[in-house]
């Protein structure tokens, strides 16, 4: 039921990443999928995968994602 | 028997603040608003857990790491609110005001 | 050996210190081999950063080790009175009307750590958030401001921490 | 003896965590998406937390301080990259 | 002059524990969820941290390339002649040379401690020189 739940929640996350039309935003939702991602492997039994997607995807990943936004063009709603 | 009931206590606790806390980063107006219900109220919700968990586990090695951990989440959890609000400061964010009648 | 080089090698030598007390917090084991690898990995990352972790400026000694008793009665006041801040945040926000305004103060503390940490509990405590610290100017939004004079506001949101902070830390 | 059952402690985590997510796919400016991120972090922190002493598995602890470091540097690089720009122009 | 910043502070003072969490995760990596690959990512953290939260001025001469350059390369050259001493003294690639024992202690994983520290150094090495390169490029 659990797995259902963040299943579900990754599906709506990840649509919404997709369609927003500001770029930062997309990177705050992709890190925010990394978040529940490794509550999924989490609740899977695999702590080493949950560490990995924890360490790689909302730290990392997002450090460089922002990089990349700021020197390209911010198509910004604000 | 004690120490389950201290446990139960600090649960129930952390239930109150968490569900409200979340409900106020819903209904509150702006930013700054917003940033007080998270950093004070989730806070303490996941404090509580943590003061929870220290007593349900007992004097172990749990302990130490959970006391690691709350160490670390005491500081950072403060200093990304006040990161955040800094933001929201500088990309020019006023505060909401209510408005004098 | 120079005054400066006498300092440099206490500041390295505290920096192994504090990693190690870490490293055995980390491990939770006490085994030889273990306390030598950890040794081995203090020094590195202190012969690395111990210019960041202790600056140079910080030339007193009670920068280097706080008072450890005051430090948790700080710790206990803390947490009793965030807990009492919460309860009244939950109150604003079932009552649902807040009248948050913007306040600034000063602080009479001089060292990093404890203006930092004063902020930190200012964090914490009844409704307010600190949105900027440059040297002992705070800024501060309060959730339901009771004044806007600053010497006034300083005194509530501030509270009993100064004083504490002032014992710990000078 | 456990004084709580995990299973309702998790969900009720991971419904509030999903508040969060909430705010961050409503919320009208990025500082709002910010606080968000923050709030889901902290509520999966607890959750694992939880487990660790639920299950006695202390491996599990260091997901959780991983977890919490990198909740805070990504919040960290948004805010920092983004914030200084505008007040240097 | 000096000035007084809550993030300056705190990432000067808590960057050197995050980095040596990473070297506990590198060591102990057989017997926690850590590693070599997580281990390097926390040291690069790290690193981050320290990016994001000092003053410019600070960080000029905080990670040296050609050094971190040289530990990354160096240690892949030990990956390779950790498998291939197993190949000429054992047999197969990355044969396990080393006594173990049983699960609990630091030293009862034998060989994989030392695959573990020679990864974690290249993956540490490697991520914190592209993110210094890029960082100080912007």
């Amino acid at each position: 039921m659990m797995v259902i739940i963040l299943l579900v929640l990754h599906i709506a996350l990840g649509i919404f990443a997709l369609q927003v039309r500001d770029m930062l935003v997309a990177v705050i939702a992709l890190a925010a999928v990394s978040l529940m991602s490794a509550l999924l492997f989490f609740f899977l039994d695999a702590p080493d995968v949950a560490l990995t997607e924890a360490a790689v995807g909302a730290g990392v990943t997002s450090f460089l994602f922002v990089w990349f936004v700021r020197k390209t063009e911010r198509r910004s709603g604000e | 028997m004690i120490a389950a009931i201290i446990a139960q206590i600090f649960i129930s606790l952390g239930f109150i603040f968490a569900l409200l806390g979340h409900l106020g980063v819903i209904v509150f107006p702006d930013v700054y608003t917003r940033l007080q219900a998270s950093s004070t109220c989730a806070t303490t919700s996941v404090i509580s857990f943590f003061i929870a968990a220290m007593v349900d586990s007992g004097f172990s090695v749990i302990t130490g790491k959970i006391v690691v951990i709350s160490a670390f989440f005491i500081v950072s959890s403060p200093v990304s609110a006040h990161i955040v609000a800094r933001y929201a400061w500088s990309r020019g964010i006023m505060p909401w005001r209510r408005r004098r009648q | 050996m120079t005054p400066l080089g006498k300092w440099k090698l206490t500041r390295i030598l505290f920096t192994i210190l504090y990693l190690m007390a870490g490293w055995l917090l980390f491990t939770g084991s006490v085994e030889p081999v273990s306390l030598a690898l950890g040794f081995g990995f203090s020094s590195l990352i202190a012969l690395w950063t111990y210019g960041l972790f202790f600056e140079e400026q910080e030339a007193e000694r009670r920068s280097l080790i706080p008072r450890v008793h005051l430090f948790l009665v700080f710790v206990l006041v803390l947490l009793f009175k965030m807990y009492v801040a919460s309860f009244r945040v939950l109150w604003y926000i079932i009552r649902g009307r807040v009248n948050p305004e913007i306040v600034h103060f000063r602080t009479r503390l001089k060292s990093d750590t404890a203006r930092v940490m004063l902020a930190n509990a200012i964090t914490m405590t009844p409704g307010t958030v600190t949105i900027d610290l440059d040297q002992d100017h705070l800024i501060v939004h309060w959730l339901e401001a009771k004044t806007t004079h600053s010497g006034y506001a300083g005194r509530l949101i501030k509270g009993s921490f100064e004083k504490l902070l002032k014992w710990i830390w000078i | 003896m456990t004084p709580f059952d995990f299973g309702i402690v998790s969900y009720f985590l991971v419904a509030s965590s999903i508040l969060g997510l909430v705010r961050v796919v409503i919320g009208p400016t990025t500082a709002d998406r910010l606080v968000g991120i923050n709030l889901v972090a902290a509520q999966v922190l607890a959750l694992i937390v939880i487990a660790a002493v639920d299950q006695k598995n202390w491996a599990y602890l260091d997901v959780a301080l991983v977890y919490d470091i990198f909740g805070f540097i990504g919040i960290l690089a948004v805010a920092r990259f983004f914030g200084k720009r505008e007040e240097k122009q | 002059m000096n000035r007084t910043g809550i993030l300056q502070v705190v990432s000067r003072k808590l960057a050197p524990f995050v980095v040596l969490f990473g070297f506990y995760l590198v060591s102990y990596g057989h017997l926690t969820p850590g590693g070599g690959f997580q281990g390097g990512v926390v040291i690069a953290a790290g690193v981050i941290l320290l990016l994001l939260g000092q003053p410019p001025e600070r960080l000029e001469g905080l990670v040296n390339v050609r050094l971190f350059g040289l530990v990354e390369t160096v240690s892949l050259l030990l990956f390779l002649g950790a498998g291939i001493i197993g190949i000429i003294l054992g047999g197969a690639f990355l044969q396990v040379l080393l006594p173990t024992g049983s699960a609990g202690r630091i030293t009862d994983a034998g060989f994989i401690f030392i695959l573990n520290v020679v990864i974690g150094m290249k993956v540490g090495a490697g991520i914190t020189v592209i993110c210094y390169r890029l960082f100080m490029e912007s």
